[in-house]
């Protein structure tokens, strides 16, 4: 199968790689760049466990194609730490134990991570609906929503704004 | 004597007699004897020698572990009760 | 999936020429939150994406207090939920774009795709029948327009011919005096398709009624016009005698299934009680115009 | 909140660490089953019934070989034959040839999703272009969906050779009738003052992990086999594996994965085998992953099914005799959770007479799977309905009904034995105490419902084993994958016995090779059984540091004594060794330390849970919103109290769904119409409040640091408790899940009809 050439950044890095039209983005990310963090839970956007950035935006990956990310910034969950150091996020989701499984952990963070970039201090009620394109199974959300709150406050109480979101 | 409580499936072997004194020191005792008492009772509860894995024993009111190997006291009282995997008891 | 293409084009002439020349085996390909699920599940088998989000007349958002609004069909849904101005001047519409799916769909999905995939439950449709919306299509043969209400023509299927293209959809300025509104009824409270939808529009003259729109949507085969439910109303309060008959009025024009989403019963019977409240909204928007 | 009756002071246990997996799971650097991957693997699909029920006339295969890229196809005819006889498998009991022609369809299509044909391709995309190909001619059946059709005289007969004991030779889709007996039902009924009679219809529904199955097999020419995958069982799934292939149960390693959640689906298997096969056919490593809508449709729902109980109680609320007949749907095969159901069904009281009959029906939908509690959550459904009518009756307030009749320790279970220790009491005073018990509903067309629920919990084989390192830090080993966060659990306990901080203890789940056997993460059982092998390991690890102290002091190990963490010589002022002190000197006193132990637990302790559930009802629409929950649970012993709150929110998460919005939707011709999250709708984010718990700890005598296990025994409640609710919402009793809009709106409108005035309860 003939196969396209795609320069894109993923998480800050500029990559080449080369996938078929008909690969998703998220199958692109776990197959062809081996970033596995990105899950598939459904591939038709119910589930939200293969949530990444587009050029800032929360997507489904698994409902975009590969070669839609030519020219593109992509953040995926392996890019939320910094040099090792875990983000305010993702302390957060250890500290209130948000998560058991874990395969839905990644989706979460980037949709989270999404919405305190642009909502710093959210309200349980828009918590919830910025998080309800993603299916926990294990937690009954309750742990997961007291950590995204949880660490919205702890990013203001730092007042370093969406950079320690990032 | 340990005291045997019949399934209620099993109780047509026993003429709807729930609760039995066998003599024995172990289950495969007690199960033999039962079978003396009541023929072909035993037969529901065996499959190669051993307690059928769909059937689970409970001695003195802890599900127990050892099939026919395990040791019963003179007033233990023994239930075959339905694993939890699904039984035929 | 089977083995496709993908072409993107910079503008209409190019996507059109794209179009024709693959005919029946191409489709256009924006958010593609349908059309991909479509293809894994071979519902569809194009062979040829032709993505039309490079193209500048499909990604246009402007309004005009006498023109009216020009919503560009491959305008993402979260950019209408984002803004002002469709906040102000199109709740209604506001709300069904905020509407479809999560904020992952809304931020692929564009009201343009929505009516395209011509799902007669898609959430935006009800709400452009409401407002009056037309639907400014080029192909081949030029340029036409269609009203939204008779864009859908069966589950899935629409007007638009091989090689044509939906370009924008062109809504009447809002009236004064008037104001929309979008209720969808779902099981859960998010992530759901509208088992019922209904999107009304309302112009008042003092407390009377001077002009009403109402669309209906996953209730038939295709998004509906419920014109008598409306048209009864003008020249008429909106009290509950008059929201009752609207509701009647709206249930009547129902043709739903019975599926994994409701019953044919329930449909009806919510279709009345979405279109009283969707109303009641709609009037209380109005007044403060 | 929590109630204690555990008084042991604990340094570790009961304090909430950070999960020793947590690091991996946040950076998306751990590693589950899909996520292997390894030099020229190929990629599997598997081809599946579009009929419910079909004859398998031909499988013709030929023009997909022929497809570039596609380099095996396997049918069931390339699978051994397999016995026909029961064997215990972890808490199953399974049937090798069913679980064969569940593997891969033999002569008869039993299910829209069955498993036909399985290939293998250089890519997922051709490997699913290839089974277009595959060219299968079925001669189509008529499907039986319901209990009710499948018993009806003249029914098709599902599986030609399934007998049981009371039909003799007759074909038949009842594959077990189960009953348990107590007292004299006549006079019980004599004696009530109120009798209540209902019947009670459960969809069925999924255990709905994100996660779906997968599995890499390598097949090796020296026929040696490896299969990693996302299992709650790696052992069963090695000896199931091996019961399907004919294979010596020597010759395959299972590692497994991290796993995606499970909640008991991931207690069987389904690619695995069909991994190995293709792997053996091919030379190559196969990896297999299932659509969501595979998932659905071929993997393991629990049980629908049609319940009557009828219930009599004396005028000063007593319980005085039950009678019950229940059918669940076992799916295409033997097994449905109906004898754990009728155990359950009254378990949590006291009822002097009862006759309980129990069915197990085999129906043309998926084979049914174990899922958290199984069988209990319908079962409770109705006697907990029914109870909630008995108290109104009765007029005396639900949670103190169900004190008057709750059992405590010395009463007799359902089954015959006497209860030890249990909780059941606690949980019910529990809600009493609670915040939210003691908030007031107010408004229009909502309601409050209590229920209380009962789960044996199992026991069943662990092994662990405890290395001591040269630093004197620790590493336990155990065969139990890690779901909601064991792994954290195992390492406390480690760390409590042997003084240790709980960084100090690295937590591992081996694969079949590198542990002694051990049976599935399912029944609560981790923490209590795999945790009591920890224990044991721990301890056994703690004597040997004392006899190399002893060594080192040139003293008898008794003079010796491992306390707070330190080594200290009995007598005159030699100062105290800690394990890090000691460590260095391990080779110079006999070398490494390593502590094991091999349980097969006894000392189940059985689990109670209690769920408050307050609702809304829309009048016009019959949506329900779940306002708040909160659910009390017996824990025995919490060792994570984070992770213990999280199996309590989950399971009753789960049982919310269950209650309004899950339901497998079969048309007509027996085809699943919901086979996706978008119409499978599963609770969001936004359709929960935050869930409350009362966390219980009635020690269970039967487990050194008093565990019970958590996993399960919250789903039990909540169906029951939502319809409880509604009821004092809007006055209908609903006895049909899920209690969906159409379904409630319709019995509003009718119960408007029946009573003149409004249905609002207050």
């Amino acid at each position: 199968m003939k196969k396209t050439l795609v320069e894109a950044t993923i998480n800050g890095e500029t990559v080449e790689f080369l996938c078929e039209p008909r690969q998703s983005l998220l199958e692109t990310l776990r197959d062809v760049l081996e970033l596995t963090g990105s899950k598939e839970g459904c591939l038709t956007g119910d589930c939200g466990a293969c949530t990444v950035l587009l050029d800032g935006h929360a997507v489904c990956s698994c409902l975009v194609l590969g070669v839609e990310a030519q020219g593109k910034k992509i953040d995926t969950v392996e890019g939320l730490a910094t040099q090792g150091v875990l983000s305010v996020l993702q302390n957060k989701f250890l500290e209130h134990a948000s998560l058991q499984c874990g395969i839905c952990t990644p989706g979460f963070l980037i949709s989270a991570k999404s919405l305190l970039d642009r909502n710093p201090k959210p309200t349980e009620p828009e918590v919830r609906y910025a998080l309800a394109g993603n299916l926990c199974r294990c937690t009954g959300y309750d742990k997961i929503v007291k950590a995204v709150l949880d660490a919205a406050a702890n990013i203001r109480s730092q007042g370093e704004g969406k950079a320690a979101a990032r | 004597m340990p005291i045997v409580v019949i399934p209620a499936l099993l109780r047509k072997f026993t003429g709807g007699i729930e609760r039995v004194s066998v003599p024995g020191k172990s289950i495969r005792e007690l199960v033999r004897q039962l079978g003396e008492q009541f023929p072909g009772i035993d037969q529901q509860l065996l499959q190669d020698g051993d307690i059928r894995p769909s059937i689970a024993v409970s001695i003195d009111g802890e599900i127990a572990t050892g099939g026919v190997l395990d040791a019963v006291n003179e007033d233990s009282e023994v239930h075959f009760i339905p694993a939890l995997g699904g039984g035929e008891v | 999936m089977h083995a496709i293409n993908y072409e993107v084009p910079s503008s209409l002439d190019q996507a059109v020429s794209i179009l024709k020349a693959h005919g029946e085996n191409a489709r256009p390909f924006c958010g593609g939150t349908d059309i991909l699920i479509q293809l894994r599940a071979g519902v569809r088998r194009t062979e040829h994406l032709v993505d039309v989000k490079k193209i500048k007349e499909l990604q246009t958002l402007s309004f005009d207090a006498k023109k009216g609004l020009r919503l560009g069909a491959a305008v993402p849904c979260i950019e209408i939920s984002e803004s002002d101005v469709m906040r102000r001047h199109y709740p209604g519409l506001t709300e069904a774009a905020h509407l479809i799916g999560s904020l992952q769909i809304q931020n692929r999905a564009s009201v343009g795709g929505n009516l395209c995939n011509g799902s007669p439950a898609a959430d935006t449709t009800p709400a452009l029948i409401a407002l009056g919306a037309r639907a400014r299509i080029v192909g081949p043969a030029g340029e036409r327009e269609v009203p939204v209400e008779d864009f859908v023509v069966s589950p899935g299927r629409t007007v638009l011919k091989p090689g044509e293209l939906l370009v924008e959809l062109l809504i009447p300025a809002p009236a004064p005096h008037s104001s929309d509104a979008y209720l969808r009824f779902i099981p859960r409270n998010e992530m759901d398709i509208a088992v019922v939808g209904v999107g009304a529009s309302v112009t008042l003259d003092g407390d009377k009624v001077k002009a009403a729109r109402i669309g209906l949507g996953a209730v038939a085969a295709t998004p509906l016009l419920a014109s008598k439910a409306a048209d009864a109303l003008v020249g008429k309060k909106l009290d509950d005698a008059a929201l009752e008959a609207a509701g009647h009025a709206a249930s009547a024009v129902c043709k739903p299934i019975d599926d994994m989403r409701g019953t044919i019963d329930f449909r009806v019977h919510v279709t009345g009680v979405l279109t009283r409240r969707v109303l009641t909204i709609a009037a209380e928007r109005a007044k403060k115009n | 909140m929590a109630a204690s009756t555990t008084t042991d002071n604990f340094k570790v246990i009961g304090t909430r660490p950070i999960r020793h997996d947590g690091v991996d799971k946040v950076t998306g650097r751990a590693k589950y089953g899909a996520d292997y991957a390894f030099p020229g693997m190929l990629h599997g699909k598997v081809l599946r019934s579009p009929h419910a029920h079909a004859n398998i006339k031909s499988i013709k295969i030929d023009k997909a070989l022929k497809l570039p890229g596609v380099k095996a196809i396997v049918t069931s005819k390339d699978l051994p034959k397999a016995e026909n006889k029961l064997e215990q498998s972890g808490e199953m009991v399974i049937n090798p040839m069913y679980l064969s022609m569940n593997i891969l369809a033999h002569d008869k299509a039993l299910y829209d999703g069955h498993a036909i044909a399985a290939v293998a391709a250089t890519s997922p995309h051709i490997a699913e272009e290839a089974l277009r190909l595959i060219e299968v001619e079925y001669e189509v059946l008529p499907p039986v969906m319901t209990v009710d059709v499948a018993t009806k005289p003249g029914a098709p007969i599902l599986l030609k050779d399934l007998r049981n004991k009371e039909e003799g030779d007759k074909p038949t889709n009842v594959a077990q009738h189960y009953q348990f007996k107590r007292g004299d039902l006549a006079a019980g009924f004599k004696a009530s003052d109120y009798v209540i009679e209902r019947e009670f219809n459960t969809a069925m529904v999924h255990q709905g992990y994100i996660e779906p199955h997968n599995a890499v097999g390598i097949y090796n020419s020296d026929g040696q086999a490896t299969i990693y995958c996302s299992t709650q069982g790696a052992f069963d799934v090695r000896s199931l594996s091996a019961q399907v292939l004919g294979m010596p149960v020597g010759h395959i390693k299972v590692v497994p994965a991290e796993i995606g959640g499970g909640f008991g689906g991931k207690t069987t298997i389904y690619l695995e085998p069909l991994s190995v096969l293709l792997s053996k056919k091919t030379g190559a490593p196969v990896k297999l992953v299932m659509s969501r809508s595979e998932v659905l449709r071929a993997s393991g729902p629990t049980s629908g099914s049609k319940i009557k109980v009828k219930m009599g109680a004396t005028k000063d609320g007593k319980i005085v005799a039950a009678e019950i007949w229940m059918a669940y749907e076992a799916g295409a095969f033997p097994g449905s959770p109906v004898g754990a159901g009728a155990m359950c069904i009254i378990a949590p009281y006291t009822v002097e007479n009862f006759v309980i009959d129990a069915y197990d029906v085999i129906v043309n939908r998926p084979k049914t799977a174990a899922y958290r509690a199984p069988g209990a959550t319908n079962a409770a459904f109705a006697s907990e309905t029914i109870i909630d009518e008995l108290a109104e009756k009765c007029g005396i307030d639900p949670i103190d009904f169900r004190l008057k009749n709750a059992v405590k320790e010395g009463d007799a279970q359902v089954v015959g034995p006497p209860f030890k220790r249990i909780g059941l009491i606690q949980t019910l005073e529990g809600i009493k105490n609670s915040p939210h018990y003691k908030s007031k509903l107010t408004g229009k067309f909502r309601g409050r419902g209590v229920a209380s629920g009962f789960w044996f919990n199992a026991g069943m084989q662990s092994s662990a084993t405890v290395n001591i390192h040269a630093d004197g830090t620790a590493s336990v080993v155990t065969g139990s994958p890690d779901i909601g966060g064991s792994r954290a659990s195992m390492a406390m306990i480690t760390a409590e016995v042997l003084g240790l901080s709980v960084t100090d203890v690295r937590p591992i789940t081996a694969d079949t090779d590198s542990i002694g056997h051990t049976d599935v993460t399912g029944g609560s059982r981790v923490t209590f059984a795999t945790g009591m092998a920890v224990y044991e390991a721990a301890k056994d690890a703690e004597r040997q540091l004392i006899e190399r102290a002893a060594k080192v002091w040139e003293k008898k190990p008794d003079e010796v004594e491992f306390r707070d963490g330190k080594l200290h010589a009995k007598g005159n002022g030699v100062p105290p060794m800690s394990i890090k002190q000691l460590a260095p000197r391990l080779p110079r006193t006999g070398g490494p330390i390593t502590g094991r132990a091999s349980v097969n637990a006894r000392g189940v302790g059985p689990g109670f849970a209690t769920t408050l559930v307050d609702v809304e009802v829309d009048p016009d629409t019959g949506k329900v919103q779940i306002l708040r929950c909160t659910v009390a649970q017996d824990a025995g012993k919490a060792i994570h109290p984070s992770y213990v709150e999280g199996q309590m929110q989950g399971g009753t998460a789960q049982g919310l769904g269950w209650a309004l919005n899950e339901e497998y939707f079969y048309d007509d011709k027996g085809t699943l119409r919901n086979s996706g999250f978008l119409d499978y709708r599963m609770p969001t984010c936004l359709d929960l409040p935050m869930i409350e718990t009362v966390v219980v700890e009635e020690a269970n005598p039967g487990h050194p640091l008093g565990v019970r296990g958590v996993g399960e025994v919250s789903i039990v409640p909540p169906v029951a408790a939502v319809a409880n609710a509604i009821y004092r919402a809007v006055g209908v009793r609903m006895t049909e899940t899920p209690m969906s809009p159409p379904k409630l709106l319709k019995a509003m409108l009718k119960h408007r009809d029946s009573t003149k005035h409004s249905a609002a309860a207050d």
